[in-house]
């Protein structure tokens, strides 16, 4: 069918109330990737149908022998939403500016890999070193390490502005970036328009004529305004998905990805049951997670046999998840020295993909195998920090585990801190080898290959409970056509590629 | 002022103010003169009453005599001994040397206890032996004209007489010497009143009791007080035996309030109580104070006056004439 | 008049600090911070590092001392200070969101003052009707209806099956949008209303100077007019000033729900990001709204009872 | 006497409520000629002001009317539509209260409370009625009227109040004025100034007064006759002077010996006080003959069982007593 | 009308729910946490599950009689708090005055211009969810309207003959203050609370939809409503009747307390009659 051109899409930015900011170099909300990605361009672009990065304001990327230096040619159709033609000043500005030594922005983490971006924001330098303008529109960008800057340079949060924007007084209330659609209006805590940007580089893009950004946390609110078909996509939860499958109508429009977050119950090698390998296993072996998939997941996880998510290039198909099997973990236990089992504290917030609602369904079947769980609910801002700081016995979470599987796999590098990501304190000889190996690994292959490794002796390990990697649902009304299986975030959709036909309800 | 030894009870130059708020618009902040330098004294075996227009600072003069109002000025003494101020004594103390019965029968007894906790918390309070206490409460029913098995009730089952009877009772327990009434019969019925005279009467006799009675109703306070003190705004304006202030009337207050008295028998007779126009003038150099009613401001410090003998332990409030 | 409000205006200072410094002491011991809310959803690796400067870039590091000191200096100066999370200044979040919260409290109240107290008045008029006892028995109910569950119930009934409204949002700030919220939040306050007004009414039906105006020989309806209405209204103003205050919590969950971009779901949101100065700033304008909405009940009151202007 | 202005015979209230009746007034009868002043006088809970408010037919559920009639220039005012009753109530009949501190309505000025009588009876605008008020304030002697007609009632003082109620009550020039105990909460002096002032208009305009008090001096000083009521019985109705000199029911003998009164200690040194043992009946158990029987010290067995019925004394007085003297 | 209908509505609705939560384990045919098979998720109700079950297959119908104790608890536990905050606060001041009297009053304004829902919401982001917390939290935080009752009570009680007379007969404070202010406003202070209690019954549920309410699997009817709230187009049984639990028992402890109130106040009392 060809893109028809022109309507208006009404959209949903299902995970807080309300956008954190319009500056989102200072943002570190996913809520606000929501109208970045309408606004905004970053230098990669993420293909949600390759699962990999690609150029977005380049044409072209030539890299150094040792790997630490990109050379890009910029675009030279990209024009910022008041007319300036984009340059390499804008690409500099931007990076430097989100490591603004006054400022604690959280696009730092992203562009902190850059030579010189460290010191910079220590104050230690004028400039980032690592950032070469060669001409207008060509620049070179030397990192500290040898990695693929796509994965970091892709994300919404290191776009790019045009050159000295933040100077300007009305730039955080009129935002102006290289995106598909133009700011139009922001109702704080409501809504957000964005109109079409006639002069976006891909030509033929953007479809619609205007986006309405709803926000939208309250997800029965979600489902009613969705059925009132106030809303175009909604994000489902379970209980809706079961819902939405079986009505027909409903279940025609209904987009399906695994996403790159694996759901897990980490454990505290300091709470002493769980320096026990066999303890570990034993809980991973008396849990039903299939059962809590199909019955309380509602199908909508797929079950997890290790860390790395199945659209991981190192997802090892044949790897088996633990079976269940209380009988053996009741022996396990015995083994482990605890034939009665023991008590400890999951820590969890109030949600019910990764949170309260799954350790209610764990209780009972760990009690089936003598083990009491205190479930103790805390806010998310709460777990986020009780987790790094290690105070905890045992925490529920959902982590990233892509698209990058080396740096999903470096948090159980023994090398990384429990404050940045290694939270269950992983400490595995073998396991760092597998690592270390996989980051000099000459080929994308070699590298997937010790990656599986890793992972499978990950598995075997069990320093977490392996439950389910997100399986996230987007039900969309019949009008809309262009929706991608974005496995980084299935709500954010590359608006430009989005259109509505004409059975679109007038608005 | 009196040339008796000590009296039991001398009240000497008592203030009480009451600071009050003036409307929500006005932030003025006024003292109220409730009573102003009321100097009096109270023999033994004597009934002295006070009486005076509503508002006028009769009770606030009580509730001070009994410790329930600190004045702002002055002191009161008894048999000699100061009962105000720093060196007061503790309640407890105080508790055996006045005690005050209130006007409204209804709201004087506490509805949540019987009348026998009423009357013997106090006794246990001021360590009366378990023993003893229910033989006082039964002889302190007895002595107000009540059955001692009544006692187990609770105030909402007796009648609006009975109730004062209790009262009485209350405020005699401990033995004070002292009662203070607070127009003990003026909420009371008609035909109830004159029981509750009669008991008070026989009381004050029986237990050598000494009262101060604050009424409106000047035929009652002729038939019970010995000294009687006229109170205007706060001041007393005339002070003097019962029968010196009945047949002698002078300060004019004084007269208007006899005056208006609707006595059954004068208004029949057509006699009036006092003769307008045979009022007496003021002793010569002297105006009487106040001259004019109606006038007043409870807020504002009244002009200096003081009080004149004009005879036997009959004063007058006067101011000099100029 | 004029020197009353002021006043009472100047009364309020206390208050505000005593707020400041409870939100203030509340929130500098709640675990978690602006810091840790940033890795919340478990996207990334937490960056210890980033959290430092965070920290600092906030002078969330310095003693809780200095750091009260300097937000009653701030406070002193009519600055509420920058959010941590927009690093906007407070005062412009705030105002952003002021008026669709008012907005709502006051189509609540709408809703409240022009349902419930007709209706209180009519079941007073006649005791021990059939009519009495309905909107009593209505209001109890209105009393006891957890507030969220009612929001979805009207959510189902007028959003989905009837498809009348719309079932969320802030639309174009239009009454389509605003009803079916300040519904939800009005009930409440409705049904006290009703009773009050009704308690009000039969209160002063039986005082002694509306039998004085029955003496003169006046119908019902002039004694209402004439005798009932005004004396009833001024019992009744004082709920409302109070109703309006417990609303304005109220409206935390129903903004939450209904998706209302109002000072509510700012104050839920900064809650759960630690988003301390705009937590702040948001309580302190609520407590403001209270406390300015009750100087109005005052000043009317005083107004209309001329036995408290005059003293 | 020739046509009475109000003649009331036999009335009877009950209180009726929640299926239980009790009695509350019975076999009330007197009659008030034009421009008399009548008095009532009783304890407590006799009943007097309902039988007040049953004669401006203000009476509300649970007290009814349950018997007897009440003429008014002929008519019974208890057969009257409610329309045609409002029409008398306060053009005709007019009535003043025992409180005064809350019988204004306290949120109105005062001139508009005494208007508000124009406006109802007499048609006027609002502008000429507060005119009328002014006259009317200024008819009471309240100084400066034109300036307290803007004052509301908490600015005033009791006796201040109470001429404003006069105000209103006389305002339209009525028959009857039933004034219930208008001078109870005011000083003595105040009442002296009220009472003097309501005899004086009223003897002025021809007003025939209801007057109801517990004080018989105040009785005393303004009626021709009394009527005075014990437990919702008339014991007797009859001339004041005869009832003082020679009171013919046992009640009415009591009450007067327990009086103190004035000047007699005196002449004949301070007496114990006559008291009547025992206290009113409530109406509850009011007795099923003689109502005051179980204090009386002259009843005999007849008055347990039996009601007594009106003994005519002559000279236009009566009493309800086997015993009377 | 002798008996008043609300008084005994309200009681016997509140008999009910008090039983239900006593005999909670009695009537429950399941454990409210451990009976959780996941297998009988969403089941309808039917004769084995009276009211059905939730998502994680518990049983409903058990898990509204232990909510009772929790709902209960929550009750009558922050009322308590309030009750006696309210209580010791009011009553001092309104019977020392000075400045003590301003103080508790300027603290009753204070506390009443929070929000209350707003107060008790930053009070649990402190403590974290949890029974004590949620105790705590609305225990402090609603006692304002006993303290006004208790104030003014105590101010007409104060001047009332009988206190008075306890202090000219030597009474201490405190003793006048426990024996003849207290038990003449239990009424109205009775009245509060039973009010009060339906009001934090109603917080809790509100803070359970904000997340911050009872720890799970602990059931409370807010977080079971809160959790069923999703399945209420699949499952709507397991919405609606931990909604119709609260409602009934709000409205139990409303009618309840307005009809002590009725019948406490005389006034009411002849009006009504
Ligand atoms: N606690 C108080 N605070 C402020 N003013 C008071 C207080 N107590 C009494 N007053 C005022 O002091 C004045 C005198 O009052 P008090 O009760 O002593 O009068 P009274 O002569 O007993 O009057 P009544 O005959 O009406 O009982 C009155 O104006 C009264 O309003
Ligand atoms: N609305 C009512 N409901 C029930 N009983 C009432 C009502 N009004 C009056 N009564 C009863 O009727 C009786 C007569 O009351 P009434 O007011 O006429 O007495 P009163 O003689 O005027 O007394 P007082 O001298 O105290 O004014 C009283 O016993 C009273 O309790
Ligand atoms: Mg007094
Ligand atoms: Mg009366």
């Amino acid at each position: 069918e060809e893109p028809h051109p022109g309507g208006v899409i009404n959209f949903v930015a299902p995970y807080g109330s309300s956008f954190s900011s319009l500056d989102i170099h200072a943002s570190a909300q996913v809520q606000d990737e929501f109208w970045t990605k309408a606004i905004h361009r970053s230098l990669y672009d993420w293909d949600a149908n390759d699962n990999k990065p690609v150029l977005g304001l380049a044409t072209d990327v030539s890299v150094s022998d040792d790997k630490l230096t990109y050379t890009y040619k910029l675009r030279q159709d990209a024009y910022f939403h008041d007319g300036k033609q984009m340059t390499a000043d804008d690409i500099i500005y931007s990076y430097t500016r989100i490591m603004d030594p006054g400022k604690a922005y959280p696009a730092a983490q992203y562009i902190s890999n850059i030579k010189g971006a460290t010191e910079y924001n220590q104050g230690k330098a004028k400039e980032i070193s690592g950032l070469k303008k060669i001409d207008d529109f060509t620049l070179a960008i030397t990192l500290t390490d040898p990695i693929d800057p796509g994965y970091q340079l892709m994300t919404n949060y290191t776009a790019i502005y045009p050159a000295g924007a933040a100077d300007k007084p009305d730039f955080f209330t009129h935002p102006v970036g290289l995106g598909p659609y133009k700011f139009s209006e922001y109702v704080p805590g409501s809504r957000l328009t964005v109109v079409k940007n006639d002069k976006y580089y891909d030509k033929g893009k953007p479809y619609a004529d205007k986006i309405n950004i709803m926000i939208m946390g309250d997800a029965s609110a979600r489902d009613v305004a969705f059925r009132n078909k106030e809303v175009d996509v909604s994000v489902l939860g379970p209980a809706q998905y079961v819902a939405y499958k079986s009505d027909p109508e409903l279940a025609k429009n209904i987009i399906e990805v695994a996403e790159v977050y694996t759901r897990h119950v980490g454990f505290n090698p300091d709470f002493k049951p769980f320096q026990d390998k066999r303890v570990r296993q034993a809980i991973n072996y008396a849990i039903d997670s299939d059962l809590i998939i199909k019955r309380l997941a509602k199908d909508k996880a797929y079950r997890a046999s290790g860390w790395l998510p199945v659209s991981s290039p190192a997802y090892d198909k044949d790897s088996k998840p633990y079976p269940y099997d209380p009988e053996k973990a009741k022996a396990q236990l015995a083994e482990a020295g605890y034939p009665n089992g023991f008590e400890f504290e999951l820590t969890a917030t109030q949600n019910e993909s990764w949170g309260l609602t799954i350790v209610e369904a764990i209780i009972p079947m760990l009690d089936k195998v003598g083990i009491k769980v205190k479930a103790k609910p805390v806010e998310s801002s709460v777990l986020s920090e009780a987790v790094p700081g290690g105070d905890f016995q045992a925490y529920m979470w959902s982590s990233e585990s892509g698209p990058d599987s080396l740096t999903a796999l470096r948090c159980f590098y023994s090398k990384t801190p429990q404050s940045s990501c290694n939270y269950t304190k992983f400490n595995n000889p073998d396991y760092d080898k597998l690592i270390e190996a996989a980051r000099q690994a000459k080929t994308d292959d070699e590298k997937n290959e010790l990656l599986r490794k890793a992972n499978n002796l990950l598995q075997e390990e069990a320093p977490v409970w392996f439950f389910n990697y997100n399986k996230a649902v987007m039900a969309y009304q019949p009008w809309l056509h262009g929706v991608q299986p974005n496995s980084m975030e299935m709500a954010i959709q590359s608006y430009e590629k989005l259109w509505v036909d004409e059975t679109a309800p007038a608005r | 002022m009196n040339d008796c030894p000590e009296p039991l009870l001398r009240v000497e130059d008592l203030s009480v103010h009451f600071p009050v708020q003036g409307g929500v618009f006005s932030r003025s902040r006024r003292l109220l003169r409730a009573v102003n330098n009321v100097s009096l004294s109270l023999n033994k075996g004597e009934c002295l009453s006070v009486v005076g227009e509503s508002g006028c600072g009769k009770s606030t003069l009580a509730l001070s005599i009994v410790g329930l109002q600190a004045p702002t000025s002055g002191a009161i003494y008894f048999e000699g001994k100061p009962i105000t101020g720093t060196v007061q004594p503790s309640r407890m103390g105080r508790a055996q040397m006045a005690q005050i019965v209130f006007q409204d029968p209804y709201a004087s007894l506490n509805p949540r206890q019987t009348v026998f906790t009423s009357l013997a918390a106090p006794l246990r309070l001021h360590g009366i032996e378990a023993g003893e206490v229910e033989g006082r409460v039964e002889e302190m029913m007895r002595l107000v004209g009540l059955k001692p098995d009544q006692a187990k009730r609770f105030p909402h089952e007796f009648s609006g007489g009975q109730r004062q009877r209790i009262g009485i009772a209350r405020a005699l327990v401990l033995n004070p010497r002292v009662v203070v009434l607070d127009e003990p019969v003026s909420a009371l019925d008609v035909s109830i009143r004159a029981q509750i005279i009669n008991l008070l009467l026989e009381l004050k006799e029986r237990l050598e009791l000494s009262y101060i009675m604050i009424s409106h109703d000047l035929s009652v306070v002729e038939h019970m007080s010995d000294r009687v003190a006229v109170m205007y705004f706060g001041q007393i304006v005339e002070t003097g035996p019962w029968n010196s202030i009945f047949d002698n009337p002078t300060h004019p207050y004084t007269r208007r309030l006899i005056g208006a008295i609707p006595d059954p028998f004068a208004e029949l007779a057509g006699t009036s109580l006092v003769d307008e126009a045979s009022a007496p003038p003021p002793p010569a150099g002297f105006d009487f104070y106040p001259k004019e009613f109606g006038k007043h401001d409870v807020y504002s410090l009244p002009p200096p006056s003081q009080l004149v003998a004009i005879d036997v332990d009959h004063h007058v409030r006067l101011v000099p004439a100029h | 008049m004029l020197r009353f409000v002021l006043r009472r205006l100047l009364q309020m200072i206390p208050t505000i600090v005593a707020v400041s410094l409870l939100i203030f002491v509340i929130f500098s011991v709640v675990p978690g911070s602006i810091a840790s809310s940033m890795f919340a959803d478990g996207r990334g690796a937490n960056d210890p590092k980033l959290v430092e400067r965070i920290k600092q870039e906030f002078g969330l590091d310095r003693p809780v001392y200095v750091r009260f000191g300097d937000y009653m200096w701030q406070l002193a100066h009519f600055d509420l200070g920058t959010s941590f999370r927009t690093r906007q200044p407070v005062a412009d979040m705030i105002g952003e969101r002021l008026w669709p919260t008012l907005k709502l409290a006051f189509a609540a109240m709408c809703v409240a003052i022009v349902i419930g107290l007709p209706l209180g008045f009519i079941a007073a008029l006649k005791p021990g009707s059939i009519l009495d006892s309905l909107t009593m028995v209505g209001a109890i109910s209105g009393l006891s209806l957890p507030q969220f569950w009612l929001g979805l119930l009207v959510m189902y009934l007028f959003a989905l099956t009837l498809g009348w409204l719309p079932s969320f949002g802030y639309g174009d700030g239009g009454l389509r949008n605003i009803i079916l919220p300040a519904l939800t939040l009005g009930v409440a306050p409705l049904a006290l209303l009703a009773r009050t007004t009704r308690a009000a009414v039969l209160e002063v039906m039986n005082a002694d100077f509306i039998r004085t105006a029955r003496s003169k020989g006046m119908n019902s309806f002039l004694l209402v007019k004439w005798h009932v209405m005004r004396n009833a209204l001024v019992l009744v103003i004082t709920t409302l000033g109070l109703q309006f205050g417990s609303m304005m919590g109220q409206a935390v969950v129903v903004e939450k729900m209904f998706s209302w971009p109002g000072l509510g779901s700012l104050l839920i949101d900064s809650v759960s990001l630690r988003d301390i100065p705009v937590v702040q700033g948001s309580i302190l304008v609520l407590v403001l709204c209270f406390l300015l909405v009750n100087t109005l009940v005052d000043v009317l009151y005083a107004v209309i009872d001329p036995r408290i202007s005059h003293g | 006497m020739s046509e009475a202005l109000l003649d009331v015979k036999d009335l009877r209230i009950d209180i009726v409520a929640g299926g239980t009746s009790h009695n509350a007034v019975e076999n009330v009868s007197f009659a008030i000629g034009r421009g008399e002043t009548f008095g009532l006088v009783g304890e407590s809970g006799c009943g007097k002001s309902i039988t007040a408010l049953a004669m401006i037919g203000l009476l509300k559920p649970p007290l009814i009317t349950s018997g007897g009639s009440i003429r008014f220039k002929g008519q019974n005012l208890l057969e009257l539509s409610a329309r045609e009753m409002r029409k008398l109530r306060g053009n005709r009949i007019a009535m003043i209260f025992q409180e005064p501190m809350t019988a204004l309505n306290p949120l109105s000025p005062v001139g508009r409370q005494i208007a508000e009588m124009f406006v109802l009876h007499q048609g006027a605008t609002w502008h000429e009625a507060e005119k009328k008020a002014v006259e009317a304030l200024a008819s009471v002697q309240v100084p400066a009227p034109d300036q307290r007609v803007k004052n509301y009632p908490h600015q005033m003082s009791g006796g201040m109040r109470q001429r404003v109620m006069i105000a209103i009550a006389l305002a339209c020039n009525p028959d009857l004025l039933i004034a219930d105990e208008p001078t109870t909460a005011l000083d003595v002096t105040v009442q002296a100034e009220i009472l003097k002032l309501m005899q004086e208009l009223c003897d002025a305009r021809g007003t025939a007064v209801l007057m109801i008090s517990h004080d018989l001096g105040v009785i005393a000083k303004m009626c021709r006759r009394v009527g005075i009521m014990y437990a919702g019985h008339m014991a007797e109705e009859r001339p004041v002077s005869d009832v003082f000199r020679t009171p013919a029911h046992p009640y009415t003998k009591g009450l007067l010996s327990s009086l103190p009164r004035l000047g007699s200690r005196g002449s004949h040194g301070r007496k114990r006080l006559q008291e009547i043992e025992g206290v009113v009946p409530s109406i509850a158990d009011f007795p099923a003959g003689c109502r005051f029987e179980p204090r009386c010290d002259r009843a005999s067995a007849i008055c347990v069982k039996q009601k007594p019925v009106e003994v005519d004394l002559g000279n236009d007085g009566f009493v309800r007593c086997f015993h009377h003297e | 009308m002798g008996l008043r209908l609300n008084l005994v509505i309200g009681g016997v609705l509140c008999v009910l729910i008090i039983a239900a939560a006593v005999l909670a384990p009695w009537l429950a045919h399941y454990n409210p946490i451990m009976d959780a098979d996941l297998m009988n998720a969403e089941l309808p109700p039917d004769g084995q599950f009276w009211f059905g079950t939730d998502s994680q297959g518990r049983d409903v119908f058990s898990r509204i009689l232990y909510g009772a104790q929790v709902s209960l608890t929550v009750g009558i536990g922050s009322q308590l708090i309030n009750t006696i905050i309210g209580l010791i606060f009011g009553i001092s001041a309104g019977y020392f005055g000075g400045w003590w009297d301003d103080l508790v009053s300027g603290l009753t304004n204070l506390m009443l211009s929070i929000p209350s829902l707003i107060f008790a919401l930053a009070i649990m982001a402190v403590l974290g969810p949890g029974l004590p917390s949620l105790l705590i939290a609305l225990g402090l935080t609603n006692w304002s309207w006993t303290c006004r009752i208790a104030r003014s009570s105590t101010l007409s009680l104060k001047s009332q003959g009988y206190v008075q007379a306890a202090k000219t007969l030597g009474y201490g404070d405190a003793r006048i203050m426990a024996t003849q202010i207290l038990p003449n406003m239990i009424g109205p202070v009775l009245v509060i609370a039973t009010l009060g209690m339906g009001d934090a019954i109603l917080s809790e549920a509100a803070l359970s939809y904000l997340g911050l309410g009872i720890r799970p699997p602990q059931p409370s009817w807010g977080n079971m409503l809160t959790d069923a709230r999703e399945l209420i187009v699949i499952a709507p049984w397991a919405a609606i009747f931990p909604g119709v639990a609260i409602f009934l028992t709000v409205l139990g402890l409303n009618l309840f307390g307005d009809g002590l109130r009725d019948w406490l106040d005389p006034h009411m009392r002849t009006r009504r009659a």
